[in-house]
């Protein structure tokens, strides 16, 4: 007898330790290392605290890589529940993977979905359907070496507010030091560089579908035409974005026009060499900022059933604004929640750190990046970087150069539209 | 052998040169490894406040630690399983004559064409299939074949002297012992050469073992490096002080096989 | 003329011969076993691969296991070859290839035979020049990004110290290309060197010594003795740098241009490279990996009809 | 100990017959010398009896083993290369003893069987040295006493003193002999020199394009040449071979009394002609003009020329002429020999008109 009261006893146990035991793990993808990585982790592991019956499994792959991993590891069946996606390769990512939409009622309420800046959250919109979340976003804006300002006779504590003050300031400090005036990144295949350019412009880099580009408007031709110049004059000597950084960095050059996200870098490199200046990105003729975000979403991929209820938990948790807020802080991409300052610790960054202040402001005029279609986008990118390329190299005026390649980007993106 | 003093001193310039072109880059990295943030970015090679931030950061950050055994272990391996591997595929091929012979060699050397970044995806959903995520046997076994270390040892095995294997056969030796106890030991240079290529290449290796691992714990050095070089977070300080962490192990193999290769060198009595 | 000694008694009859058929199965087994490790491997991690890449070159799929392949024939390599980027990387692939012949397989020789002269006293240069090849890529063309800056790297800062100009040879077209070139050069000369030193250890110093007295000059030497020697290591680092000339300048592209300036750098690998990991066009990355197989096998069939030839000529 | 027997031995390597039905008999302790030009198949031949090449028909056995199918190791015989292969890497001692050890001998009794094998060939000094540090000679001694040191049934050699200087071949020559004989094991014996094949061999095996020409003890060879390959193939000089239409200048009886065959090549041992004047009983005379002397101490030779065909003299070194001279010479008929039109000798000289010296042993 008193055996079998055992053996129940014991059986009972496991029961109560099984239910216990009976937490669903999930795997979220995510290129953030350093101490993004640290504070992800850190939020992730906040997460299941306050959700003991869910597992993040978090790895890491790197940024150039993430997405060919993301593809692989569904094509080979592996479970991938969250992942982080480059901006402009949303649109492919709906399509070709089994992206699940967030605002489907078949995943509950919606409604955390509208603590989002809404500007934010269209980058993930297709159709009406949200297929991403804002996560690892950031804004281009002007990084200006105060020192150099000073040694050019500028004003240092007042930085040059639209491209023609840009390009003023920049000749300048050629003419007054010899050394660089200003860059703007061009990032990967020319893509982003240019679609901001244009767009801040007026001008319409895709369209909604991606499937064709209109950027050999007036004011498309305009802009880039003074890119042309920027390289012609010397101001801004032709390299890439990471000899830009380094230069600016080292102290050589007067202005960047980077991400956001680049901020920590440049203030340590700066601690103690030189005076960094931080402003929004530079107006066009006096018409309206519009700048498009840089950076990566989230996307949700787990199947139905106990993962896709886990991972639209941690979902919810990551929109709530105290935890974006806290992700903002710590990694230096932007606050994506309405309102952010609403919140008293964002409040007190925000005052403690001012250089963070012209990205905070910019949050309203910042515009989904462009996302490009499943076909062709590499023959239409090529065309795009080869289009810098012959532009800096200045040998035929950007009122040439750039109908050309408009159209010969629209030709290789009409695959998509004979389907 | 001794050139003309004209040609040695010529000789010996070009040397200089080149030897100070290799150097001067390599410099440059090194001292970033030890520079604080503010001064990576500047001109002088060497730090002006040395720090060792950057190697601090490097285990903070990643595990290092975890990294370096991976590395070295599955290399190892990997390079101990390639050289025998190939060894017995070349001795074949040197050694007997047979049906379908050339055809063999042919898809063999065929092979070395075909480059692996390219069919990786295949190989990653057999590797799903397989359940090896996570494992060493995910980064050792698929690359344990090396078509070019069998068309190198092809060509030495072919210019081995015929005598030889014909008097280890007369001794009593068969094929097997005669490869380990006689054939072997004369290819030294060549071996050791060749250990310090494949070693270098799997050290190096990048792509493959991050898409078949998942967790630190299986994760390699190359991996940990990289991810300081990351779009709007690059750390040069940690790359530089991960990429010359990564390099010891390296310079201590070649410098041991350097050794080796000098011995046999010196005391070379074939041909 | 009968032989002078009869072993009637225990000799066999005579005439009596062996069909070969009989010689032992072990015999004919043993080169198999032998081979069966590196064929078994590369059936399972190469062939197989690559059959499937083939057939996966004739479909429309995007890695999407929900979504069926499609077949859609020839489309593929029709799009590779009229993608703006093919003529310029193959056009840059036979640069990359033919400049890497007086590069990386030439060039090593004589430093090699230099350094085979000094004897242990090489030792020091063969570290030296080994060096580079210890450390990763990555942070090589890093490296070389900061040394090339066009604003603050040591190149255009030193031409500036002494009032002179540094080129920007990344941005130039022309140049790109020869500077991703070179300091491939530079990441595989010393490796090179030690292949080359690894062929001339076989080389009895006697013989040197001998044709010495025999009065042979430097030349002479280095012509019939040295260099004959060295064809099966000339032959084998020839046919690996042609295959590998290509895959081998991949993360200095990457990381340094992109395949620019107005696709200067680009190569067959690269742009493959670029449609199934950047932009995940499954088919046309399958199609391209079948033209560089192709590519490479015609042009090392070719190679190698010539060269065997001149090697076992040279033996 | 052992005999070997040789049956219809052949090796092809695809249409070329490297060597055609060999049947031989070699007697247990016997030096056997195959002898040839390079690519007569003599080499081919020792490397089937070693078990290096794989015989494409016919069957070789050792004592009543039938061997010609056995690897190389289990056929207990030693070689003797003719670059030696010593092993690089190993010091003369581990060369030595390496079959010994592969065997599985415990390494006190392979240490053992090293040194007394050593002390035969006078290298036990030497035995810690690698093989690059010898000279010439001494690396050939260490093969032959690598070879000794198994205690084989048969012993090997292949050309194994090509490599050495003149004088060294010498003495080297005479001490395989000696120690061949201290042994008495079977010895098969590869060259190409047919003085060392003469002065070696207790029989010796003359071979030509894969067959065999002849085979005897040197000195029968020497005097009956089976056939005019062997003929002019074997002494120093050898035979002086001249067209039956030579006949007359030699005034040789016309017609040539019937042999049993027609004649086409008479052959002439340099050494049976000599000066008429300082030999008188040499019943054949005829002239000559003389081209050439070469004067080699003991003896000198005479290039002569026979009308159109050239004749070589050996005549003792005594003997002074000029070349210019026209000179009266004699000859001893029962050193002619005849061969027939497929180039045999015709083996019968009983009717020549003149007396005939004994057979030499």
């Amino acid at each position: 007898m008193e055996k079998i009261r055992t053996i129940f006893a014991g059986l009972a146990l496991a029961l109560v330790a099984a239910t216990a035991q009976a937490t669903t793990e999930i795997v979220f993808y995510h290129y953030q290392t350093g101490a993004p990585g640290k504070t992800l982790r850190a939020i992730l592991d906040d997460f299941q605290k306050s959700n003991p019956d869910v597992v993040v499994k978090d790895i890491y792959k790197h940024s150039e890589q993430i997405t060919g991993e993301v593809q692989a590891a569904l094509a080979a069946r592996r479970p991938v529940d969250v992942t982080t996606v480059i901006g402009k390769n949303i649109v492919f990512f709906a399509g070709a993977t089994p992206a699940v939409a967030l605002n489907d009622p078949k995943n509950g309420d919606a409604k955390w979905l509208d603590a989002y800046l809404p500007n934010f959250l269209d980058a993930g919109r297709i159709d009406g359907k949200v297929y991403a979340i804002p996560h690892a976003y950031g804004t281009p804006q002007l990084y200006y070496n105060k020192d150099i300002f000073r040694k050019a006779g500028l004003d240092a504590d007042k930085a040059p507010r639209t491209w023609d003050e840009v390009i003023a300031a920049a000749t300048q400090i050629k003419q007054r030091t010899g050394m660089a005036g200003v860059a703007h990144l061009h990032a990967s295949m020319g893509d982003y560089g240019t679609m901001v350019m244009v767009t801040n412009a007026g001008a319409t880099y895709l369209n909604k579908a991606g499937t064709k580009a209109e950027f050999d408007s007036p004011q498309g031709v305009a802009v880039l035409q003074m890119w042309q110049d920027m390289a012609k004059s010397g101001i801004m000597p032709v390299a890439n974005d990471q000899q830009w950084g380094a230069a600016f960095q080292a102290g050589q050059m007067g202005m960047y026009i980077t991400s956001s996200a680049a901020l920590r870098g440049f203030v340590d490199s700066a601690q103690g060499k030189f005076d960094l200046g931080v402003a929004q990105y530079p107006l066009w003729k006096e018409q309206p900022r519009r700048v498009n975000n840089s950076g990566a979403a989230i996307m949700l991929h787990a199947p139905e059933g106990p993962r896709r209820e886990a991972s639209l938990k941690l979902l919810r948790y990551l929109s709530r604004q105290d935890v974006s807020n806290r992700w903002s802080r710590d990694t230096g991409y932007m606050p994506l929640i309405r309102n952010p300052q609403a919140d008293p610790a964002m409040a007190k960054y925000i005052a403690e750190f001012p250089l963070v202040r012209p990205s905070i402001a910019q949050m309203a005029e910042t515009l989904p990046t462009a996302t490009w279609p499943a076909e062709g986008a590499l023959e239409a990118q090529v065309h795009i970087k080869n289009m810098l390329d012959e532009l800096w190299a200045a040998k035929r005026p950007a009122s040439a150069i750039v109908p050309e390649t408009v159209r010969k980007v629209n030709e290789a993106l009409s695959v998509n539209l004979k389907k | 052998m001794t050139l003309g003093a004209p040609w040695r001193a010529v000789g010996h310039l070009v040397l200089v040169l080149l030897c100070l072109s290799m150097v001067v880059p390599l410099l440059v990295a090194l001292g970033m490894a030890f520079k604080p943030p503010n001064e990576v970015y500047s001109l002088v090679p060497w730090p002006q406040a040395p720090t060792l931030d950057n190697f601090r950061r490097l285990f903070e950050q990643v595990p290092f630690h975890l990294y370096l055994w991976n590395s070295i272990a599955t290399t190892a391996l990997r390079v101990g399983g390639q050289i025998v591997i190939a060894v017995l595929c070349a001795y074949a091929f040197a050694r007997w004559e047979f049906p379908g012979r050339e055809w063999l060699f042919g898809a063999v050397l065929g092979a070395m064409m075909i480059p692996h970044t390219l069919t990786m995806i295949p190989i990653y959903m057999m590797i799903a299939d397989l359940k090896w995520f996570d494992t060493w046997r995910a980064l050792v076994i698929p690359n344990l074949a090396m078509p070019f270390a069998v068309f190198l040892l092809r060509q030495h095995f072919r210019s081995f002297p015929r005598e030889l294997f014909d008097a280890a056969e007369m001794d009593g030796a068969g094929h097997w012992r005669a490869l380990w106890l006689v054939v072997l030991p004369n290819l030294k240079p060549v071996l050791s050469a060749l250990a310090i290529i494949l070693f270098i290449d799997c050290w190096n290796e990048y792509f493959w073992p991050l898409l078949v691992t998942d967790a630190p714990e299986s994760r390699t050095v190359q991996i940990g490096i990289r991810e300081f070089l990351q779009a709007d977070h690059n750390d040069f300080g940690g790359l530089m002080a991960g990429a010359t962490l990564a390099s010891l192990p390296a310079l201590a193999v070649f410098f041991l096989f350097q050794r080796k290769v000098m011995d046999t060198f010196l005391a070379s009595g074939i041909k | 003329m009968k032989p002078s000694v009869s072993l009637a008694a225990t000799s066999p009859p005579l005439g009596a011969t062996t069909p070969l058929a009989r010689r032992g199965r072990q015999w004919h087994l043993a080169p198999f076993l032998y081979l069966a490790p590196m064929i078994v491997l590369l059936v399972v991690f190469t062939y197989w691969p690559l059959l499937h890449t083939i057939y996966l070159s004739f479909v429309k799929w995007n890695m999407n296991p929900d979504q069926p392949m499609r077949w859609v024939g020839a489309a593929n390599y029709r799009g590779i070859f009229n993608s703006p980027l093919f003529d310029a990387a193959f056009r840059n692939t036979l640069i990359y290839i033919i400049a890497s012949i007086p590069l990386k397989v030439l060039l090593p020789i004589p430093i090699a035979i230099f350094v085979w002269t000094l004897a242990t006293r090489g030792q020091m240069y063969r570290a030296l020049l080994f060096l580079p090849t210890l450390f990763s890529f990555t942070v090589v063309a890093v490296v070389f990004l900061w040394l090339l800056n066009p604003i603050s790297g040591h190149f255009v800062q030193i031409a500036r110290l002494f009032g002179g100009q540094w080129p920007n040879v990344l941005a130039n077209p022309d140049f790109a290309i020869w500077t991703i070139l070179l300091i491939s050069t530079w990441k595989v000369i010393g490796f090179n060197t030690l292949l080359y030193v690894a062929g001339l250890a076989s080389i009895n110093r006697d013989y040197v010594e001998a044709m010495r007295l025999d009065g042979a000059s430097d030349w002479r030497l280095v012509r019939h003795l040295l260099w004959p020697l060295l064809t099966p290591t000339t032959l084998f680092v020839l046919i690996s740098t042609v295959i590998f000339a290509i895959q081998q300048v991949f993360t200095p592209i990457d990381i340094m241009t992109e395949g620019g300036p107005q696709n200067g750098t680009t190569n067959l690998f690269y742009m493959v490279y670029q449609y199934a990991f950047r932009t995940f066009n499954v088919g046309f990355g399958a199609a391209g990996t079948v033209i560089i197989f192709a590519f490479l096998l015609a042009i090392t069939l070719l190679k190698m009809r010539t060269l065997d030839r001149h090697v076992q000529y040279q033996q | 100990m052992a005999a070997i027997s040789f049956r219809g031995l052949a090796k092809h390597f695809g249409a070329v017959a490297a060597v055609q039905d060999f049947t031989l008999d070699v007697t247990d302790g016997e030096l056997l010398v195959l002898v040839g030009p390079s690519g007569c198949g003599k080499t081919t031949t020792l490397r089937m009896l070693a078990g290096l090449e794989a015989p494409t028909a016919g069957e070789i056995w050792l004592g009543e083993r039938e061997i010609a199918r056995l690897p190389a190791r289990e056929r207990n015989i030693a070689m003797v290369f003719q670059n030696y292969a010593l092993y690089p890497h190993m010091s003369v001692a581990e060369n030595v003893g390496f079959a010994l050890r592969l065997a599985g001998m415990k390494a006190d009794e392979v240490a053992r069987r090293v040194l007394t094998a050593a002390e035969m060939m006078g290298i036990e000094g030497l035995l810690a040295r690698l093989p690059r540090e010898l000279s010439g000679g001494q690396r050939q001694r260490v093969a032959v006493c690598r070879a000794i040191v198994r205690d084989p049934q048969v012993f090997l050699f292949d050309e194994p003193l090509s490599n050495l200087d003149a004088k060294l071949r010498m003495s080297a020559r005479a001490e395989i002999r000696r120690l061949q004989q201290r042994l008495g094991v079977t010895t098969v014996y590869v060259t190409h020199d047919q003085v060392e094949a003469m002065t070696l061999a207790d029989r010796m095996v003359v071979m030509y394009e894969g067959c065999i020409q002849q085979v005897g003890r040197p000195l029968d060879i020497y005097a009956r040449p089976a056939n005019t390959f062997v003929a002019g193939f074997i002494g120093s000089p050898p035979l002086n071979l001249l067209p039956v239409s030579a006949s007359g200048m030699l005034r040789l009886p016309q017609p040539l009394p019937s042999l049993g065959a027609e004649v086409a090549t008479i052959g002439i041992r340099p050494e049976s002609i000599s000066l008429r004047a300082s030999d008188l009983r040499r019943p054949l005379h005829f002239t000559a003009h003389l081209e050439l002397v070469e004067a080699l101490g003991a003896e000198s030779l005479l290039h002569l020329r026979l009308g159109e065909w050239p004749l070589l003299a050996r005549v003792p070194g005594t003997v002074t002429v000029s070349a210019g001279d026209e000179l009266a010479l004699a000859m001893d008929g029962s050193s002619l020999c005849f061969f027939g039109h497929d180039g045999k000798l015709i083996d019968d000289t009983d009717t020549m008109p003149t007396h005939r010296s004994e057979p030499k042993p």
